[in-house]
């Protein structure tokens, strides 16, 4: 079986191989993947870009998207692209492509017939404005995963939970056997993706979708969004002991059974994999914390600014088939922990978590990321919301709702 | 005069007889209560500012499993400069593991085009303004001196547009400039006193000679300012290096000075914090300008002393 | 203040100062009558400021000891020595009103308010300094800035005012002034002083006592016209007066039962000079001061008389210097202006040998 | 021979002008010009670009009620006052021990000032060590038996200020030292042995006579710290980056946050013209002081 993709992967390079004379030319790609699991994906876009003859030139930048996003805009801005660049799906890059620095990729999509290929249709969208498609769309990332460390849960005498009650009730068991229930970094997105999942599984998707898509402040305020904000103060003091920054941190403390679970989207699942941990054995992951099963169509996209020199552009086109082509997604997503972005590709070797994200993406149940329906403006204010509220426990969930209303009230 | 009994000068009493009471120096005891609560509180203060000092040095001289078990006072057991040579040689800041020699580089490719530079055009601008007063030179000079007191981030963005429009955005002739523009304000100001305190009558003798602008300034200015010119280096030399806000904000990874690779690195984290590659990471950040420090001693206080004070 | 008659105000016995190696004070002995006043007079660098110094308590001796009231004080601080002290920048707490300045150091020692009160208005009385009392140091000028230094030891009722070259920075009109106020002063309060300076007019005019000092070491310790008539070497006769003296090098012959002076065809018969130990021959140096030196008619009644050709005028308003050879060297007389003389006039000039001084051309000490 | 014209005044010193276009340029172009060009796209509501669509106040208003904000504004006046207040008494107090013309002297001057030369990152890391939980001084004390001792500033937000104000004061308080004892020096001999003759003991002086002369010292240090302290932002950025949660946000990094982070230039614009605010409050007294009272005195 993994012979027959290899002989796959072999015969397209060849193909692009004798297609036309080819350029070599160097190409700085930058991203903010810079933790294991993630370094190890990227690795697999570049063998593959490498292969095609082109020469990838790795910018990796440090401090997750919150740093990433700010250098690479301002070189965007600031006349000194570079090849490619990867954001978020969604309403990042809109300003960009707005102003034109974005290169037009409409002519390589229909080419590669990308609004059939690409599944779920919505991550597309997000790619185009006035009917130009702009972006590749690379993987789906879904934030909707609770994962959690059957080894903690054993050492507490606790069944590993199924869903969100059972976990909040374990909490006290964990903390006599001396784990940190559950693991939140520092990171302000990181307290945001903490909400919004509690938000989809217990208000459910829709809400999620009317509130953060149509900023509907009544249902902000409303009963359904009381109890939201009752499960993040309850989260908020089963994390209080976690004071690591980065999100691989926490996940780490999962991984050796300091803490007990971790609320993330589906990249920490390549931290498990470099750990060498197997799914299902050493650690379980419940999509939407076992109570509302949807998957999050966020993840990332690349996008390839407009640049005059030639050759250069020319390499930007054949990266942009390539990030799309079968075997690239197999290879990358397995790495990542993501699940690709073609419905025509099936992930035999993928395990058993991947294997329940593709099936709640079979059925369709999906929801937009946070980057899709809202500005980074707007965003960023409701980070910083709550990064608030998970380190200062004299905000009760009251004054954070109110707030939370006034946020979404004037949202774009 | 006054009618005054003086006293018959008798035959002057000399030391030979044994002086009764006390006489000659008072006695001071070394172990006074003054000096113990003197040297006391310097020592004391002494400490604090050297515990961190130490505790970097020990620290990036130990290996991880000796500082997970051991305290950061205990000094290493067994000597390691493992993590120096990581440091310098293969921390990595996502894929590239250059550690932070790419950043020691960069930051001398920025510092010292910056330095030359910036004194060259303040000692011109001070000498301009101390000996060659024009009409309007003062304007300039009192907006100069309140560029310095603005926070940088009120110009931080118009900047970003200005060398766009030049070209420069992103490379290190965009952070050179930058430093000289944000240089200029104090440096022009410690050249100016200083070439005002100068004789006035050296630079009218050369005027009288027909010397014009420069020639005055290279031939007779310039070989009397060594001593505000080494000053100038230290000032510019440590702010410069030390830089970090220009360094994030003008330049791309590749062109990062020493200071912002150090916080990528120390901040980026795969997997367990090694504090000792950190430290060893730090502490090679902070080597140039504590050298410049203990080499100019003396001078280092009272250029920034001037700089600042004058400032 | 009990009356001891004749124990000294001020006694410094043996005391001697050295900086690391250099020896500032050798040991010098000094004592200062009660209500006199002394002057330290001498070039700079000579010890005066540092002997004022140690008696003040800023300095410690190095070898000595120090006797105020008859109290041996050298290991005390300056405050428990019972002396005011009067620098020459005056050191007047600049932040300070007048009053500030005179009552810090009472409100200090915690007297009484009514006493502290008491005694400022006693001295700005003295000190003609009642309107001042509100203003600051920086809105005074020179003169009523001492006037309140000088103030802030006499609020302290000190027994010993000690002034460190108090008039230096002021000028000439001002200090000639001051002068006055100070001897005033201490006539009317009697209390003792001890004043250092390089003006030798200030030490001619305010002492009771002057003590020319050199190299640490006291000159001469005398009145000022004892000092003035009688120098014990030609230091101090060089030091003290301006014009200053005249000094003819030659030799001492034997004439007979007393001797004569005599420089390249001068000879001055001194029969009418006392000599210290007896007539005394060899090589020696002849002082006279200018103003000893009278002019024409008057020269007749001179004992000793002789013709000069005149060299240079220097006309100084009130009278005029007049430079001539006398023994093949320089010798300057005064005369008062009126008196029409030129370059080159042969004139007749007398002296009385007696008032002369005469030195060992070797030691420099009076013979 | 037709009579000598005048001089163009342009024309006169022509080289020291063009010597000094660099100085006009930075002066006009960068620092009027940047400060003037912020000020009025502080009005527009720019987001990722510039752009002139004028939005009147609303980015002020957002700006005073944003928590976050507030917080900085918060940390800035605790921050500052703190600073102040410590580097200035214990300057003053190292200075006057330094000043009691002991033995080391220049040791002692020597150690208290090398921090000065350390840039803020790396200071800002060192004591992100030293005061973290685990591996810092509450690790070392709880090892050494007193297992309740708490010391972690940095991971409790109501006090983290306090732990960013530790790292500060053990860098600038070697130069504030300098300058006291430069003062200090500068200071007539006589003064000092005057009020040793009125009896004044050595804390007296000091506090009466030696602080009130050094008052004009004792300004211009302020408005140096004072200025220094409005930019503050590379050591809060290397010691807590703001957190926890947005515990320790200084204006400084509002603005970079907004401009970069958020992609809102119009708030981030808003934000450093009220930095500015603050700056021009503190110095427009002091320059009137120092140089307005020159003209008049």
């Amino acid at each position: 079986m993994r012979y027959r993709l290899l002989t796959a992967a072999f015969a397209a390079t060849a193909a692009l191989n004798i297609a036309g004379p080819l350029q070599a030319a160097e190409l700085e790609v930058t991203h903010w993947w810079t933790s294991g699991g993630e370094a190890a994906a990227v690795a697999e876009f570049a063998k593959a870009f490498d292969a095609s003859g082109h020469k990838w030139i790795d910018g990796a930048i440090a401090g997750s998207g919150g740093t990433a996003r700010p250098i690479m805009i301002s070189r965007i801005t600031g006349g000194d692209p570079m090849g490619a660049t990867q954001f978020n799906h969604g309403r990042q890059a809109e300003e960009l492509v707005e102003a034109g620095l974005m290169r037009d990729l409409t002519d390589i999509a229909e080419e590669g017939k990308w609004r059939e290929v690409v599944h779920p249709s919505s991550l597309l969208d997000s790619c185009t404005l006035d009917g130009k498609i702009y972006c590749v769309p690379v993987n789906i990332h879904s934030q909707q995963w609770l994962w959690l460390s059957n080894a903690a849960f054993e050492k507490a005498g606790v069944p590993v939970p199924t869903n969100w009650e059972e976990y909040a009730a374990a909490a006290p068991a964990l903390e006599e056997a001396g784990i940190i229930p559950l693991a939140v970094g520092q990171q302000p997105w990181q307290t945001t993706l903490a909400f919004q999942v509690l938000l989809t599984a217990i208000a459910g998707p829709d809400a999620y979708t009317k509130i953060f898509g149509e900023k509907d402040a009544d249902l902000a305020a409303g009963e359904e969004l009381a109890k939201v904000f009752e499960a993040a103060a309850q989260a908020r003091s089963m994390s209080a002991k976690s004071n690591v920054q980065d999100w691989n941190q926490a996940t780490n403390m999962v991984i050796t059974g300091q803490a007990a679970g971790q609320i993330m989207g589906d990249w920490a699942q390549g931290e498990f994999q470099v750990a060498g941990q197997v799914a299902g054995e050493d650690y379980t992951c419940l999509p939407g914390l076992g109570v509302n099963e949807v998957i999050m169509t966020g993840g990332d996209a690349f996008y390839f600014p407009v640049l005059d020199d030639e050759e250069k552009s020319a390499a930007q086109a054949d990266l942009a088939k390539l990030m799309l082509s079968p075997e690239v997604q197999v290879a990358f997503n397995l790495k990542k922990g993501s699940l690709p972005v073609r419905g025509d590709v099936d992930l035999e070797a993928a395990n058993d978590c991947m294997k329940k994200g593709l099936e709640i993406l079979a059925q369709g149940n999906i929801i937009q990321s946070p980057d899709q329906l809202m500005s980074a403006d707007s965003l960023t204010q409701i980070n910083d919301l709550f990064v608030e509220f998970f380190n200062n426990t004299s905000i009760t969930a009251e004054d954070a709702q109110k707030r939370f209303v006034d946020l979404v009230a004037n949202a774009d | 005069m006054a009618d005054v009994t003086i006293p018959v000068s008798a035959p002057p009493v000399h030391a030979d007889e044994a002086l009764v009471g006390p006489s000659g120096p008072r006695p001071r005891k070394v172990i006074s209560r003054r000096n113990i609560i003197l040297y006391g509180t310097l020592f004391v203060v002494a400490v604090y500012y050297l515990l961190p000092l130490y505790v970097m040095i020990v620290t990036s001289l130990k290996g991880m499993p000796e500082i997970r078990l051991g305290n950061i006072f205990s000094p290493p057991v067994e000597i390691t400069f493992q993590p120096w040579v990581k440091a310098w040689a293969e921390a990595c800041t996502g894929l590239n593991c250059e550690g932070l020699s790419r950043g020691f580089w960069n930051s001398v490719r920025i510092t010292v085009p910056s330095v030359v530079l910036s004194i060259a055009i303040a000692s011109v601008n001070g000498y301009a303004l101390a000996n060659w007063r024009f009409k309007g030179a003062d304007v300039f000079f009192t907006i100069l001196i309140f560029g310095a007191f603005i926070p940088y981030q009120v110009m931080l963005y118009p900047i970003v547009i200005m060398l766009r429009e030049i070209g420069l955005y992103g490379g290190l002739y965009g952070l050179i400039i930058v430093h000289c523009i944000f240089g200029m304000p104090i440096l022009t100001l410690l050249f100016r006193n200083y070439f005002t305190s100068l004789p006035e009558e050296l630079f009218k003798a050369a005027r009288v000679d027909g010397a014009g602008f420069w020639g005055i300034y290279f031939k007779i200015m310039l070989p009397m300012s060594l001593p505000i010119f080494v000053v100038a280096v230290i000032l510019q030399v440590t702010g410069i290096w030390n830089d970090f806000l220009f360094g994030v904000v003008y330049t791309r990874p590749d062109y990062y000075p020493m200071t912002v690779q150090l916080n990528n690195i120390v901040n980026s984290v795969q997997g367990v914090k090694e504090y000792n590659v950190n430290m060893a990471a730090t502490l090679l950040t902070g080597l140039v300008p504590l050298i410049v420090y203990f080499i100019s001693g003396k001078l280092f206080v009272r250029g920034i002393a001037a700089g600042a004070v004058k400032g | 203040m009990m009356d001891t008659s004749n124990t000294p105000s001020v006694a410094v016995r043996g005391v001697s100062l050295n900086f690391g190696a250099v020896e500032v004070l050798k040991s010098l002995d000094l004592e200062v009558g009660r209500g006199e006043f002394l002057v330290l007079l001498g070039p700079s660098g000579c010890g005066k400021s540092t002997l004022l110094n140690c008696i003040a308590g800023l300095l410690d001796v190095s070898a000595g000891q120090i006797f105020i009231n008859d109290r041996n004080v050298t290991w005390d601080e300056p405050k428990d020595r019972g002396i005011g002290m009067v620098f020459q920048s005056y050191a007047l707490y600049p932040q300070m009103t007048v009053e500030g300045n005179l009552s810090f150091g009472l409100k200090n020692a915690r007297l009484p308010k009514d006493e502290i009160e008491r005694r400022i208005a006693r001295a700005a009385e003295i000190l003609q300094i009642e309107p001042l009392l509100k203003r600051k140091p920086s809105a005074l000028s020179g003169g009523q800035r001492q006037r309140v230094a000088i103030g802030r030891a006499l609020v302290r009722d000190v027994d010993v005012f000690l002034f460190d070259e108090p008039l230096s920075n002021l000028d000439a009109k001002l200090r000639s002034e001051l002068r006055v106020e100070i001897k005033r002063l201490h006539q009317k309060l009697e209390n003792t002083m001890i004043y250092v300076t390089h003006d030798q007019i200030e030490a001619m005019t305010l002492a009771d006592r002057i003590a020319v000092m050199r190299g640490g070491i006291i000159q001469q310790l005398d009145t000022p016209q004892a000092i003035y008539s009688r120098p014990v070497n030609r230091f101090v006769a060089g030091f003290i007066g301006s014009p200053g003296m005249n000094f003819i090098e030659g030799e001492c012959v034997a004439d007979g039962a007393s001797a004569v002076f005599e420089a390249n065809g001068v000879k001055v018969p001194l029969d009418r000079y006392e000599f210290a130990g007896g007539a005394r021959t060899g090589k020696a140096v002849f002082g006279v001061r200018p103003e000893h030196v009278i002019l024409g008619d008057g020269a007749g009644a001179m004992p000793f008389q002789s013709d000069l050709t005149i060299e240079i005028v220097e006309p100084m308003g009130s009278d005029s210097l007049v430079w001539g050879k006398f023994g093949g060297q320089n010798l300057s007389f005064r005369i008062d202006a009126e008196r029409a003389v030129a370059k080159g006039d042969v004139v007749r000039i007398g002296f009385d040998p007696g008032r002369a001084s005469i030195f060992d051309a070797g030691t420099g000490e009076r013979i | 021979m037709h009579e000598a014209r005048r001089p163009n005044p342009l024309f006169r010193n022509l080289s020291a002008k063009i010597a000094a276009i660099p100085m006009i340029l930075t002066a006009l172009v960068v620092f009027a010009g940047g400060t003037i060009w912020t000020i009025i796209y502080s009005f527009t509501n720019s987001r990722l670009l510039p752009r002139e669509n004028f939005v009147g106040l609303d980015q002020y208003e957002r700006l005073w009620s944003s928590s976050k904000w507030i917080i900085s504004i918060q940390n800035l006046l605790i921050y500052g006052v703190c600073l102040l207040v410590f580097s200035l008494v214990v300057g003053f107090l190292l200075a006057a021990l330094l000043d009691q013309k002991i033995r080391f002297e220049n040791t002692f001057r020597t150690i208290f000032l090398y921090p000065f030369a350390l840039s803020f990152i790396v200071t800002g890391l060192v004591w992100q060590w030293i005061l973290n939980p685990q591996f810092g001084v509450e690790g070392i004390v709880r090892s050494l038996g007193w297992t309740s001792f708490s010391f972690d500033p940095l991971y409790n937000a109501d006090i983290v200020i306090y732990g960013i104000l530790i790292a500060a004061l053990w860098q600038s308080t070697g130069l504030i030292m300098c300058l006291m004892l430069a003062g200090l020096r500068g200071i007539d001999e006589d003064i000092w042995k005057a009020a040793r003759v009125d009896g004044i003991p050595m804390w007296k002086t000091y506090a009466f006579i030696v602080i009130p002369m050094m008052r004009p010292v004792f300004i211009t240090t302020l408005v140096i710290i004072a200025s220094g302290i409005v930019k503050v932002y590379d050591l809060v950025v290397a010691q807590t980056g703001g957190g926890p949660g947005i515990a320790s946000e200084v204006p400084a990094k509002y603005v970079y946050d907004a401009m970069f982070l958020s992609q809102n230039l119009g708030q981030g614009f808003a934000a450093s013209t009220m930095m500015l605010l603050t700056v021009l409050i503190v110095l427009i007294p002091w320059a009137y002081l120092e140089f307005g009272g020159k003209k008049r005195g």
